[in-house]
């Protein structure tokens, strides 16, 4: 485990190219796209049993293009956040099943 | 060190006999089960006792060898060979609590289930019990008796209870007949019972629910059917003629001072707020906690915060004389 | 100074650019993000609450007579949009830009502002219709939940304003980037709570589920 | 490696060298070194673990006879309630806290944590939240519903005095303190290890630290929320675990326990951490089946948040729930084994030492042995139905707090003293503290499992006399007194140290780990130099390679320190203020608290600490171990 020696490397900033840029907001454009289908199907009157799940999906998308682009998960060196982020993610979706089968 | 060990072993050992062989009388003991579903609870216990012994004698014969076996000894100058472990070793001790935990989960789910199904039929008992701070109501809907602190059943019957409170938290615990069921705000429970002989069962509040949480006890009276039945029907037909005149003082005194939270059946005091006192002069304790006797009564009525502190009755303002007018009262309700 | 840089292991190191070029920094990131899996567990209890309480109604409104899907429709369009503007910030920042990164955050904050003035309206307009906090169980839930993500708003927006101040005073630094960064994070998690909040409280209380 | 120098160029420094010195105690009231934080934390724990166990003494003197009128039942009351709370919230927490922030710096080779300004906030958070619930017994009344407060005995209408609102201010503020704290040693663990000191080589106290600092954060939060919603209902009229309004008391049940159990794993995790560094140090092996351990540890952390309603198994939830959280429960006794096996092949084949410190490691172990496989008793849910409640729950658990968290919290601290101190305690009055204290314990608790079979709740002021109950209380109190001789015995060898304790040298014990590596007490920058770490037990592989002591990782060079703040105590103060404020509904006081505290954030916020340097010819220590 010779990491003595990165040390000093790696510091240099690394200019960000254009394109993420670009990748930003092509994420933007699809969570508007994904939030107006929400809207829309809840408007256009289908019966809630098909909506609620669909809606649910279309938002852990936009959360999951939040968490990946905008905050940069995807990016290297991120295991650590992954793990504390998914882990709290876990625990709630846990806490908020149990309490709701039986409150 | 190893004499103050043993010494230590020891004391436990004897305090282990005493527990077990109970040398008291024990009328509130989950090893003296009195009904089925206290035995399927002691049969789980028991279970669970002779696996965790085992567990704790294996764990502790090791821990007692390794310390007699590999104590620092003079001379020795070479550190001991540095292990990292042993995969062997370690499975072993994975797999076999899973076996051990394994073994004690099927009863566990099986009788889990099993209390957990409501006893219907015509041969089952229907009690609506309502706990208040700090005392029971027992309602036989089906066989229009209300009653208080004093639960009578008949023998060999499945007697469902349908729990509810009417302000806190409350545990409604027999240990001789059940294990305990909540009662909570906004919910009803249910939990049965049976008792297989007939006796009296001490039962307790066990959920904390203010000052005189320790002293919410209640009984549960079981009787052979027959004698049960003879109880409805006293109940049921109640006619309430003071024995005295002391006592037909007292009732006038209760109409202004007490009807309006206690009810007596074959009367028209109707009042909910406190114990229905039907009958009253045939329980065996005031208020759950005190020998029914006159003593206590008049206690009770002069103070019942000195009993039950914050308890919902009031201290009402009645002189000595007037006191033992209305005990004389209570004490004809038969 | 340079030991402490020194600190960190290889295998762990994110490498985005000055907000993780001292150890300080990527303590701050790092432990910021910890922070955000304990606002999971917060808000999922928050949630929690909601889904269980949200059918106590008394003789309050219903969700289905309250919200105003139209409404909720921009208010989500402001927090999304802050999002992007947020982000494009520190792209700013990455570049060294401080110009660019000032209106980046100028945009975010505004719009954080007009969300929150949305809010200010919904709750107002739901008082008129007697939806006040302690009305039932569901208002309870209701306003704790909602009420709690505004007020992370609330802080964020304030959270950004202080930072623009000191950008302009000390420019990009390796010891305001990693904060301006943070407070990005913090912005961005603010927008992923309401993605939920609008599905489930909104969305699903305008279908009566 | 060109850096420092630059580094130090381009930042304005505003002081070079050491700043004055301070007047001791101002210096500890703005002190951000986590040793001083650590030693304020330890100090805290203690106190209120006399505190606590006064309370106890004074339950148990009640409890001595049946239909005794020693306190009033509505004091016993509150004195469980106290005793509880101060327990578990405010002796066991700040100790575990305070043995994190002594040692896991120093066991990863790091000279500092990764937010020391963070860290003070942390401790005086938890220093006024302890003292805004304690002072109320001075405001009239006690809170008096129970440890984890059950819904509704504790609103408005049951519980009308302000006992329960000085509860849950105190709570809340004492729960950010924590989250604080957590959150900086996750931050400081994962990123501030020496060099080549990888995961897998951490020290087993450092591992459980960090999972018991992931369990806090994501276990305080629900507890965040439910003290919230709480407080809500008591103060601001809402409705959400009133039944009588549509709310729902099982609600906050739920949330309290989501908090409650991993809690207890919070607490016996670093304990746990302490017994392996001991068991391995005392036999003089390194700790058999590290990476299972290590596993066990993580699994213990995540199984901890899904079994919840083992506490609730009487509530009604019906059979699917409590059988699948029984099962779950069971699972914890899995990894747990693997832990206690582990502990005792660490010292199969080794050479013991009966020092004290593996005195109380050897305590431990039959103790928590029996707290958990009553434990394993208790998950099975119908037999539960009979245990909840009653005494044999109060068994269960002070065998794993005392037997668990409290053995390996003195096997740790007589362990760790002579680091922190430089002197060492007295071997014999530390046997002596042990013994009465052993037995002491297992002449309370165990009686109480047979109270509780015998049909004794907890939480009564009285019992039936004449079924059996007597004489297993008189055995409880009788051997509370016998503890509570041993906690004095504890103090007087405190004392004895300081007055005449032997120095101890860098390296007392033979020991494994890098805080061994340097002087005790420690220099207030930890490493002159920081470490190279090679593997697992640095300190015993220099030593078998036949070296003195672990190599440097770098030459001497300036250490840059952070600078002494008065802030956070302020912060704290601010909160304080403003928790009391609210209790009386003073909208003034209560906005004049949180300005107090924002006032202090921005200015911390805007005026960029910078520190100072200790340079190389300050460090008259490092010159002897150096390169
Ligand atoms: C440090 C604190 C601590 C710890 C470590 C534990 C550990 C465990 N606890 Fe305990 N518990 C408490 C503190 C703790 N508990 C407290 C404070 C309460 C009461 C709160 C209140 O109501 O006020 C409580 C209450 C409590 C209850 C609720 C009782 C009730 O109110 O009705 C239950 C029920 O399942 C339970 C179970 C367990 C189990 C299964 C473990 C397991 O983790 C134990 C695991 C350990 C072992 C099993 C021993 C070693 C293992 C072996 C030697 C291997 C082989 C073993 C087997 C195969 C079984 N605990
Ligand atoms: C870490 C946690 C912890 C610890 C260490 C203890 C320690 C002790 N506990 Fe407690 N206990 C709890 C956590 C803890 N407890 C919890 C969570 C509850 C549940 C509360 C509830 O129901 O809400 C509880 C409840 C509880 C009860 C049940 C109350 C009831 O249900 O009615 C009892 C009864 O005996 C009890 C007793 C004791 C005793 C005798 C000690 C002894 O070990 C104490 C030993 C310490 C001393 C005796 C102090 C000695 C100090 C001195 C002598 C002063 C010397 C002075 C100087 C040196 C200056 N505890
Ligand atoms: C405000 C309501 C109220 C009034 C008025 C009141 N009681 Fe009570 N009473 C109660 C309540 C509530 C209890 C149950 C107390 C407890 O166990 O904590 C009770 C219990 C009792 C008991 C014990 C019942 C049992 O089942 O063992 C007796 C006897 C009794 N009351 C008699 C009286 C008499 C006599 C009076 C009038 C002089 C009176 N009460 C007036 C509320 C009231
Ligand atoms: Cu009713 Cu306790
Ligand atoms: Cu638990």
């Amino acid at each position: 485990m010779s990491n003595m020696s990165t040390e000093t490397q790696d510091r240099v900033q690394h200019e960000p190219s254009h394109g993420s840029v670009r990748v930003h907001v092509i994420s933007f454009a699809i969570m508007i796209v994904l939030t107006v289908v929400a809207f829309v199907l809840v408007g256009a009157g289908i019966a809630p049993a098909m909506v609620v799940p669909v809606i649910l999906a279309l938002a852990v998308i936009q959360v999951v293009l939040q968490l990946y682009d905008f905050m940069h998960l995807k990016e290297r060196g991120h295991s650590f956040p992954t793990l504390f982020i998914t882990s709290g993610a876990l625990f709630g979706l846990i806490f908020i099943v149990v309490m709701v089968l039986w409150p | 060190m190893r004499l103050k060990n043993r010494i230590g072993l020891l004391l436990l050992m004897i305090m282990l006999l005493f527990g077990l062989t109970g040398c008291q009388r024990a009328e509130m003991s989950v090893f003296d089960p009195a009904g089925p579903v206290a035995k399927m609870q002691l049969s789980i216990i028991m279970i669970s006792i002779y696996i965790m012994s085992g567990i704790f004698v294996v764990a502790m014969g090791i821990l007692v060898y390794v310390l007699i076996r590999y104590r620092s000894r003079r001379g020795q100058n070479q550190p001991p060979k540095q292990v990292e472990g042993s995969w062997v070793l370690e499975l072993i001790w994975i797999v076999i609590p899973i076996i051990l935990l394994g073994i004690l989960v099927v009863p566990t789910v099986t009788s889990a289930f099993v209390l957990d199904e409501k006893p219907a039929g015509p041969n089952v008992l229907n009690v609506k019990v309502k706990a208040s701070q700090f005392w029971w109501q027992f309602e036989y809907p089906d066989l229009g008796i209300v009653t208080a602190q004093e639960l009578h059943i008949p023998t060999g019957t499945k007697v469902n209870l349908q729990l509810e409170t009417t302000d806190v938290m409350h545990s409604f615990w027999v240990p001789r007949l059940a294990g305990k069921t909540d009662l909570i705000p906004g919910r009803t429970n249910t939990m049965w019972i049976q008792a297989d002989q007939p006796g009296q069962f001490q039962g307790k509040c066990a959920e904390y629910c203010g000052a005189s949480h320790g002293v919410m006890d209640f009984l549960v009276v079981a009787e052979e059917p027959q004698q049960f039945q003879a109880w409805v029907n006293k109940m049921k037909n109640q006619q309430v003629k003071p024995a005295s005149e002391l006592a037909a003082e007292g009732e006038k005194l209760f109409a202004q001072n007490c009807a309006s939270c206690h009810a007596v059946a074959g009367t028209n005091y109707k009042g909910t707020l406190g114990p229905d006192l039907t009958g009253f002069a045939e329980r065996s304790k005031v208020a759950g906690v005190l020998e029914n006797n006159e003593e206590n009564l008049r206690k009770w009525i002069a103070d019942p915060a000195a009993i039950k502190p914050d308890s919902k009755m009031p201290r009402l303002p009645l002189n000595e004389k007037q006191i033992s007018a209305v005990t004389a009262f209570l004490r004809s309700l038969k | 100074m340079e030991s402490q840089q020194t600190l960190v292991n290889a295998t762990d190191r994110m490498q985005l650019g000055i907000e993780t070029s001292t150890l300080e920094g990527r303590n701050k990131v790092l432990g910021f993000w910890v922070f955000l899996g304990g606002e999971c567990a917060l808000f999922a209890s928050l949630f929690a609450i909601y889904l269980t309480l949200h059918g106590q109604t008394l003789h309050g409104p219903t969700a289905k007579e309250l919200f105003n899907l139209p409404l909720i429709g921009l208010a989500t369009l402001f927090l999304l949009t802050s999002s992007l503007t947020g982000v494009l910030g520190i792209n700013a920042m990455h570049r060294g830009n401080r110009r660019s990164l000032l209106r980046w955050l100028g945009v975010t904050v505004l719009l954080g502002l007009a969300f929150l003035a949305v809010q200010v309206i919904e709750f107002i307009t739901y008082a008129h219709e007697g939806f006040g906090f302690s009305t039932s169980p569901f208002s309870c839930a209701f306003y704790a939940l909602v009420g709690f993500h505004g007020g992370h708003v609330a802080f964020g927006v304030m959270w950004i304003s202080t930072l623009m101040l000191q950008l302009k005073k000390e420019g990009i630094t390796a010891r305001k980037a990693p904060k301006v960064f943070i407070a990005s994070l913090y912005w961005h998690f603010v927008d992923v709570v309401w993605v939920f909040i609008f599905t489930v409280v909104y969305l699903m209380g305008i279908m009566g589920v | 490696m060109a850096k420092p120098l630059e580094e130090v160029m381009r930042h304005p420094v505003h002081t070079v060298v050491t700043p004055e010195k301070r007047f001791w105690l101002l210096d500890y009231l703005s002190t951000v070194d986590h040793k001083k934080i650590g030693q304020m934390y330890v100090l805290v724990g203690v106190f209120y673990l006399i505190v606590g166990g006064l309370q106890a003494l004074l339950m148990r003197v009640q409890l001595f006879s049946p239909d005794n009128h020693f306190v009033s039942y509505q004091l016993f009351n509150q004195l469980f309630t106290m005793h509880g709370t101060n327990m578990i919230f405010f002796a066991a927490m700040p100790l575990i806290f305070g043995l994190m922030n002594l040692i896991v710096p120093l066991q990863i080779g790091a000279r500092d944590v990764a937010f020391p300004f963070m860290n003070a906030v942390s401790l005086w958070f938890t220093f006024v939240g302890a003292l805004l619930v304690n002072i109320s017994w001075f405001f009239g009344d006690a809170p008096s519903a129970g440890w984890f407060a059950y819904a509704p005995i504790g609103l408005n209408q049951f519980s009308p005095g302000h006992g329960m609102d000085f509860f849950i201010i105190g709570l809340q503020i004492a729960g950010f303190g924590s989250l604080m704290g957590a959150i900086n040693f996750i931050a400081t663990i994962l990123n501030m290890r020496a060099p080549g000191m990888t995961l897998l080589r951490m020290p087993l106290f450092t591992w459980t630290s960090l999972v018991a600092s992931g369990l806090i954060l994501f276990a305080f939060p629900p507890l965040t929320v439910g003290l919230f919603l709480y407080m809500f209902d008591r103060l601001f009229g809402s409705h959400f675990f009133d039944a009588a309004m549509g709310g729902n008391p099982v609600l906050w049940a739920h949330l309290f326990w989501i908090f409650g159990h991993p809690e207890v794993y919070i607490v016996v995790l670093p304990a746990f951490g302490m017994i392996s560094e001991v068991v391995a140090t005392f036999s003089r092996k390194r700790l058999f089946g590290y990476t299972s351990m290590v596993f066990a540890t993580v699994l213990i952390g995540f199984i901890g948040f899904m079994v919840w309603i083992h506490h609730m198994f009487t509530v009604g939830f019906g059979a699917m729930a409590n059988s699948i959280f029984a099962i779950a429960t069971m699972l914890i006794g899995i990894p747990t084994g693997i832990k206690v096996f582990n502990w005792l092949f660490t010292m199969w084949g080794g050479q013991i030492r009966f020092k004290t410190p593996m005195m109380f490691a050897l305590g431990f172990l039959p103790t928590f042995v029996l707290g958990g496989i009553t434990g394993v008793m208790l998950s099975a849910a119908p037999a539960d139905y009979q245990y909840h409640d009653s005494y044999f729950v109060v068994a269960h658990f002070h065998y794993v707090l005392i037997g668990g968290v409290l053995f390996g919290f003195f096997a740790g601290l007589y362990y760790w003293f002579p680091k922190v101190t430089g002197r060492l305690m007295h071997e014999g009055l530390g046997h002596l503290n042990f013994w009465f204290m052993f037995i002491g314990f297992h002449l309370t608790f165990f009686p109480m499992h047979l109270a509780g079979l015998y049909g004794m709740p907890r939480r009564v002021p009285t019992y039936n006399a004449g079924v059996g109950l007597e004489i297993w209380n008189q055995l409880s109190t009788i051997g509370a007194f016998v503890m509570a001789v041993s906690i004095v015995l504890f103090a007087v060898n405190v004392a004895y140290a300081f007055i005449r304790g032997k120095k101890a040298g860098n390296d007392p014990w033979d020991a494994r780990t890098l805080e061994w590596t340097i002087p005790s007490p420690v220099p207030e920058y930890n490493f002159a130099q920081r470490p190279l770490v090679r593997g697992l037990d640095p300190l015993w592989m220099a030593k078998e390679e036949g070296k003195a002591t672990v190599p440097p990782a770098e030459p001497l060079g300036p250490i840059h320190m952070p600078s002494n703040s008065y802030l956070p105590l302020v912060m704290a103060v601010g909160l304080f203020i403003a928790g009391l404020a609210v209790i009386y509904h003073r909208l003034f006081f209560t906005v004049l608290g949180l300005e107090i505290l924002a006032l202090a954030m921005l200015y911390h916020s805007l005026n960029d600490d910078e520190g100072y340097h200790v340079l190389p010819e300050e460090q008259p220590l490092a010159k002897g171990e150096g390169a």
